[in-house]
């Protein structure tokens, strides 16, 4: 007995759910549409445990042909699930984590819609999230690049309508454009991304003529190796845009902008991971091209101590949780890069687990003090007034927190697991695929090896930080005093994950290796092969984390924070704190060595093509027109101020360069005649001198 | 006997004066003629191949060009004159309230 | 020299004199007056070639009726001079520049690459007569000729279209 | 002597069933102006929906006639039927455009058949001059009726300077056609193929005289540098015109572009290429670049529609490999189609916020659009996704075959170039969605019933019509031109 007929319904379902919130989703209220959605969810959930099931009788892929979809000479793309053991994990982690996020949000986002001003844009969360559900389920089930391109983009879709989710806000609440531009950051910032991975596929297309995976595999060993390092480097583009590495990764702290469910659900366990799905997917690839799997573990693991850094000297709660986000993403890509694609995938699912309960925690963190400044549940009557910028009330800051684990001790316990396992603290479920990780590391590149435990010293410092400022000490707010624990709807997911980070490390457990033996069945021996048990490394990074836990607490816990004080660490580490404290100064960079030279080079375009060539002829209303270009020009640097990231700029800077290109379209018929004219005399003049 | 190139060649001035004419007169009616001129230009090139190649073909085709001249001329003059209706000027510089 | 090259050269440069002028005119009607001198004297140069039909055609059509046409509206729209304005003045260098450039061009393309086309002796006594001219409009050209009356219909409903007022209460 | 017979008439049925069409519509509005007004949309769409139907027929039997001036095969057949599908699209956004603009008048709908005709000859036209006679058949009812708004300035402003230019650009053509005919003593474009294949006197003059060619339809499908009276024209025309002339011209222009090119000069691709690279690179840049700097959704779309006459260029810069000739034809085919679609159902939307005179164009009047008007707000996301080529949509498939097409003869920096191109533009399709759903506004719209059905159902095209892309290119791979 099998069930891979219905794998479609992974897919089907949450489109469902989707549709069915768009035509009476008003009508259902917040109950009905959130429960249609959960059903919706939580049915591809049941059928993706279907397939599991199905899978361990016959362990070998399946290949279920849904419909016919590009048939055109040698390109022959079907829309075909593909299920095997890799695809049916990710299945598993996005519909099983998905679920209960979908029961979390329901709470959540009756809160949030509130404080928002906005109770009608509820339904709209649960349509995006449905959607979000389905398309990552076709990144995953898809049997070819093409089809996995197509969830690719989906799934940036629903990123980029959750992050700007609440568009005509700032993350403070104040209305402005905030939000809707850390949305089209992230926008840009994958397509950047997009395009590597678009080259990749035309490229692998042009070489092998198929984009299926089992053909692509198959004739991938007779092709050039050069060839195939230019894939897999292209390759490597896109994931370092879907998975938030170095250089690209800026968008993803700014995409904390979004309701937290999303920064749980989207921006921490399911969608950034489709990076390294894709390596692991594309194994066969990467063992072809050596140099290409030292770039990716170099990326992943200079990533993971970068951000590691950054997450040290935030102050927002959210902010340490992206950056250690990436960073964990870091660990995931180099272990895919050395060939570890079981540790990484390992890492994946635990991971998974343990960031979206701490993005959960934060959120109910978040709602404790929101609620507890300006109370509305039920019979309160709600609160219209804006906040204003700058001065205003920010739960998200913990600077004003403290004391919590006294007035919301369920999120308190929860909240504690979900930090040690991110700590990697045995025997929690972090503890095991990060020693994977590691102990791979080891054995294939003492570079990637030394970094990365750098890195695990800084998560178990910044994790401990963040706890002892949320949970200990002494209140240090009004809000902190009063926090009121969440509903029961929303701590209940919370418990689940929390008992799956407990018990998450069971699934790859030393000794046994389920998941190694699962995945060999796609994966293929060569690629799975079972990790042994390193005391060394992991009595290392045990201690290394004790010792970062001690030092946070000599820090922040022996003598806790004084509301309105210093960090302590800004003493002690003086300007490094500040840089810190800057993450660096990246965004800042980027608009140094791109932006400000694109605008430069606009402008030079302006200034000398524009002004100095074409206006010395030119005399009235041009001139005029063509100041106010100059102007436009002049205005951005300062206008910008600092730059915000590398897509508002480039955005502007193209925008500069057209309003100084249509100031050739004068409007003037005699000017359009002569333009015609001169394309003509230089086209002759091309012909009759040059061919 | 002539030969035809140095018809061709007074064919090219005249279509280069033409398009000259195009690109420095303001009144529309001088640019419409201008036009003309150009089609007349490609006339005498017509003509002058046709009798090169000692065939009717160019002939015919010049025949047309008249024709489609006469089209156009008309449509032409219909939308200057309209114009002048509303705006009381053919000065085709004043013609530019749509621009960007 | 021959008298064939010198009365070539002469008329040449009547044509183009003609075209300069109605460049240079400020005056709208002389600019006319002027193209029908061009007009004119290209249809000498039709006759020249061989093609009398043309060259009536010429006569009867363009310079006949079609420049009539134009000074009946010069006329009628009392448009004859515009006021010198300068707008945009760098379009006139740019444009004479560009148009010696084309010249420059052109010539290169007839006397420096290509051979020199040299016409054929004296033509057969029947070629270009309006008997052949009409054989061969009614039979291979017979699409493009009836395709042309079909433009002249569609000329003629635009033209229509346009000069109608608008009905005021519609 | 025969002048023609009984088979020329069955070969050319649709374009000489469609101008007969015409002539009899213009005695209808004639003698029964008050009635006519009313039905003239209908009669102007069934005559249509017949010309189609004649042409379906024609596929599969290539053959010429009218002595070798005009070819009927697979190529003509497709087009006629794509000018059929944006004859139609144009009517249903007509009807009832007119009437709120009070320009409701019964000779509209006879220019616009007569400019299909001019379209449909320049697909069947195997002779220069009769692509110079269908150009002009094409391009003066185009004239009229982008003053057709008349007293109103703009329209006619919009008219004059159509026509001026397009009256210097068809100068450049017909110099062209006088240097081919110089060159190889004939017109007819399989003369010209066999003339330069035993070798030319002047070789140059053909080449010159293609390039002089190329600049006139250039003109027409609106490529840089050509293309400077596309926005004003399109913002001044009535906003049915615009929509009509940017799908018509373009098939239009097109179709000769790509009989001309493949039939006749594939012997001096090797020269003309580098030309049409350019010309390709410089309409796909300027195009998407100066459509960034528009806050009018009029002149965006105008920009939008020249960036796709550079996807379309891409295309004909492959006309000379062998091997991708026949993808060429059928990709450019396929693109034209999506492009229809998807402009003429952006341009409903356009219609339906218009104002009166030009007002409600702005990207502002779109603002909160996607909360009072769902519907409509979604179908213009859809048709943006589809200009963008964003997957499921026709956009995404036009854009596909075409990549494949240029990859195919081994044009990857083209390719390239490309693929930047629609990532530019992907920031202002993007700048009008989030306009319409992330910035609050309170817009009114005309809500009529043709241009509601004419929207929506060409946004549900876009999308369903993306899973049918491979049976629809399958028959625009059918299309093939007739060379004989």
């Amino acid at each position: 007995m099998n069930y891979f007929d219905l794998v479609p319904w992974i897919v089907f379902l949450p489109v469902l759910g989707l549709l069915l919130n768009i035509l009476i989703g008003k009508r259902l209220g917040e109950r009905g549409s959130s429960l249609v959605a959960f059903l919706a969810s939580g049915g591809a959930f049941v059928v993706s445990v279907l397939q599991w099931l199905s899978l361990s009788a016959h362990p070998e892929a399946h290949i279920v042909k849904f419909a016919e979809w590009i048939n055109i000479g040698a390109l022959q793309v079907p829309w075909a699930f593909r299920v095997d053991t890799l695809s049916v994990t990710m299945m598993l982690v996005v519909s099983g984590v998905g679920t209960l996020i979908h029961i979390y949000a329901a709470g959540y986002m009756h809160y949030d819609v509130r404080y928002k001003g906005d109770p009608a844009a509820y339904q709209r969360f649960f349509i995006y999230l449905n959607l979000f559900i389905a398309a990552m389920m076709i990144l995953v089930s898809g049997d070819s690049y093409l089809m996995l391109f197509v969830g690719w983009e989906g799934v940036g879709l629903c990123s980029f309508l959750l992050i700007g989710f609440w568009f005509n806000k700032n993350p403070d609440g104040s209305s402005g454009m905030e939000n809707s531009n850390a949305a089209k950051k992230a926008f840009i910032a994958n397509r950047v991304g997009d395009l590597g991975l678009l080259l990749a596929m035309f490229a692998i297309f042009t070489l092998m003529g198929s984009l299926s995976f089992d053909t692509v595999f198959a004739r991938a060993e007779f092709i050039n190796p050069s060839y195939i390092l230019a894939i897999t480097l292209f390759m490597l583009i896109g994931v370092a845009g879907k998975s938030a590495q170095l250089p690209l990764y800026v968008w993803l702290p700014d995409a904390m902008a979004g309701p937290t469910p999303v920064s749980a659900l989207i921006h921490a366990a399911t969608m950034v991971t489709a990076g390294v799905y894709l390596v692991a997917r594309s194994a066969p690839l990467y063992s072809l091209a050596p140099a290409a799997q030292t770039t990716v573990a170099v990326v992943g693991a200079l990533t993971a101590l970068f951000a590691a850094t950054i997450a040290v000297g935030q102050n927002d709660i959210k902010k340490v949780l992206a950056y250690s986000t990436i960073s964990q993403l870091g660990f995931m890509v180099a272990a895919v890069g050395l060939g570890a694609f079981v540790a990484g995938m390992f890492h994946l699912v635990t991971h998974a687990f343990f960031k979206a309960l701490l993005f959960l925690g934060s959120g109910s963190v978040i709602l404790a003090l929101e609620r507890a400044h300006h109370p509305i549940d039920g019979d309160h009557e709600q609160h219209h007034e804006e906040p204003k910028k700058g001065h205003a009330f920010d739960p998200q800051d913990m600077r004003i927190m403290g004391g919590l684990r006294k007035v919301i001790p369920t999120t308190y316990r929860v909240y504690l697991i979900g930090a040690l396992a991110l700590a990697g603290l045995p025997p929690l479920a972090g503890f095991f695929s990060k020693d994977e990780i590691l102990t791979d590391a080891l054995h294939a590149n003492p570079l990637v090896y030394a970094l990365l435990t750098a890195a695990a010293f800084l998560t178990a410092f910044y994790m401990g930080r963040q706890v002892l400022l949320v949970f200990f000490g002494e209140p240090r707010s009004h809000a902190a005093e009063e926090a009121v624990e969440s509903p029961p709807i929303m701590t209940w997911p919370l418990i689940v994950l929390a008992g799956l980070s407990i018990l998450g490390g069971l699934i790859n457990f030393p000794g046994l290796h389920g998941l190694t033996n699962w995945l060999e069945h796609t994966l293929g021996h060569e690629f799975a092969h079972a990790t042994e048990f390193n005391l060394t490394v992991a009595l290392t990074s045990t201690l290394l984390a004790l010792l970062a836990i001690y030092l946070a607490w000599t820090l922040y816990g022996r003598e806790p924070l004084k509301a309105k004080a210093a960090d302590p660490l800004a003493k002690r580490l003086g300007s490094l704190f500040t840089a810190l404290q800057n993450k660096w100064w990246v965004d800042e960079f980027y608009g140094w060595l791109i932006i400000r030279p694109y605008q430069r080079f606009a402008a030079f375009l302006a200034d000398v093509v524009d002004w100095r060539f074409w206006h010395d002829w030119v005399h009235d209303s041009l001139i005029a027109r063509g100041f106010r270009g100059l102007a436009v020009f002049l205005a951005n640097p300062v206008d910008l101020g600092v730059i915000d990231g590398l897509a508002n700029g480039l955005a502007t800077g193209a925008r500069g360069l057209a309003s100084s290109l249509s100031i050739l379209q004068t409007g003037y018929v005699r000017n359009y005649a002569l333009m015609v004219f001169f394309g003509v005399v230089s086209m002759l003049a091309y012909l009759i001198f040059f061919s | 006997m002539v030969p035809v190139s140095y018809y061709l060649a007074l064919a090219a001035i005249l279509f280069a004066l033409g398009a000259l004419g195009v690109l420095i007169r303001r009144n529309a009616i001088i640019i419409f003629m201008s036009i003309e001129l150009m089609l007349n230009a490609a006339n005498l090139l017509f003509v002058a191949f046709a009798r090169s190649f000692e065939s009717l073909d160019g002939q015919i085709y010049v025949f047309f060009v008249i024709a489609v001249a006469a089209a156009e001329v008309a449509v032409g003059l219909a939308l200057i004159v309209t114009i002048f209706r509303t705006k009381h000027s053919i000065d085709i510089d004043e013609l530019s309230s749509m621009k960007g | 020299m021959t008298a064939d090259l010198i009365l070539f050269f002469g008329l040449a440069a009547v044509a183009i004199g003609a075209a300069l002028g109605m460049l240079l005119s400020k005056n709208a009607v002389y600019s006319a007056l002027f193209l029908i001198l061009n007009f004119a004297t290209v249809a000498v140069f039709f006759l020249l070639l061989g093609a009398p039909f043309i060259a009536m055609a010429q006569v009867a059509v363009y310079a006949g009726a079609i420049m009539v046409l134009f000074l009946f509206v010069i006329m009628l729209l009392g448009a004859e001079q515009l006021l010198t304005s300068h707008k945009s003045g760098w379009q006139r260098p740019i444009a004479i520049l560009l148009t010696l450039v084309l010249l420059v061009e052109s010539i290169y393309l007839i006397f420096g690459r290509g051979r020199l086309l040299s016409q054929v002796a004296p033509v057969a006594s029947d070629y270009a007569s309006p008997e052949a001219i009409g054989e061969l409009l009614f039979s291979r050209y017979l699409l493009p000729f009836e395709v042309t009356s079909i433009l002249l219909l569609v000329a003629m409903v635009g033209v229509i279209v346009l000069i109608k007022k608008p009905k005021a209460n519609n | 002597m025969e002048f023609f017979n009984s088979a020329d008439l069955l070969h050319a049925l649709p374009l000489i069933f469609l101008m007969s069409w015409a002539t009899i519509l213009l005695l209808v509005a004639a003698f029964a102006r008050a009635a006519s007004e009313r039905i003239m949309p209908a009669l102007a769409a069934a005559g249509l929906l017949l010309t189609g139907y004649f042409a379906a027929r024609q596929f599969g039997n290539p053959a010429s006639a009218f002595n070798g001036m005009f070819a009927a095969d697979g190529f003509s057949a497709f087009i006629t039927l794509l000018l059929v599908l944006s004859g139609l699209l144009a009517i249903a956004l007509s009807s009832d455009y007119l009437k709120r603009m009070s320009l409701n008048r019964p000779e509209y709908y006879v220019l616009m058949l007569f400019s299909i005709t001019g379209m449909m000859l320049m697909a069947s036209a195997a002779d220069l001059i009769v692509v110079f006679l269908a150009l002009e058949l094409l391009s003066i009812p185009l004239y009229v009726l982008a003053a057709f708004a008349q007293p109103e300035p703009r329209s006619e402003e919009a008219g004059l300077k159509y026509f001026l230019l397009g009256a210097f650009a068809s100068g450049f053509l017909l110099f062209g056609i006088a240097l081919v005919y110089g060159a190889t003593a004939t017109t007819s474009l399989t003369g010209i193929f066999i003339a330069a294949q035993s070798g030319l006197e002047q070789p140059l003059y053909l080449l010159i005289g293609a390039a002089l060619i190329l600049v006139g339809l250039a003109f027409k499908v609106a490529a840089v540098p050509f293309h400077m009276w596309t926005p004003d024209v399109y913002e001044g025309s009535p906003t049915s015109v615009t929509a009509f002339m940017a799908a018509g011209a373009k098939i239009g222009g097109f179709a000769a572009l790509i009989r001309i090119f493949i039939v006749a000069l594939p012997s001096i691709s090797e020269q003309i290429v580098p030309v049409l690279w350019a010309l390709t690179a410089l309409t796909l840049i300027g195009g998407n670049l100066l459509a960034i700097a528009q806050n009018n959704v009029k002149r965006m779309l105008a920009y939008s529609s020249i960036s796709h006459a550079g996807f379309l260029l891409m295309a004909l810069v492959v006309y000379g490999q062998d091997a991708a000739r026949f993808d060429v034809v059928a990709s450019a085919l396929f693109y034209l189609l999506a492009f229809i679609i998807t402009s003429s159902g952006s341009w409903g939307v356009v219609i339906a916020l218009e104002k009166q005179a030009g007002k409600g164009l702005e990207f502002s009047d779109y603002a909160g659009l996607g909360r009072t008007q769902p519907v409509l707000a979604l179908a213009m996301a859809v048709f943006m996704l589809s200009f963008t080529g964003v997957p499921p949509t026709l956009g995404f498939a036009g854009k596909f075959y075409l990549f494949r097409a240029v990859l195919e003869g081994e044009y990857v920096g083209l390719a390239i170039l490309g693929m930047l191109a629609s990532l530019i533009s992907a920031y202002y399709y993007l700048r009008l969605i989030v306009v319409m759903y992330m910035q609050t506004g309170n817009p009114k719209i005309h809500s009529e019933r043709w241009l509601n059905l004419t929207t929506v159902g060409a946004a549900i095209g876009v999308v369903v019509l993306f899973f049918a892309s491979e049976p629809l290119f399958d028959l625009a791979a059918l299309a093939l031109l007739h060379v004989n």
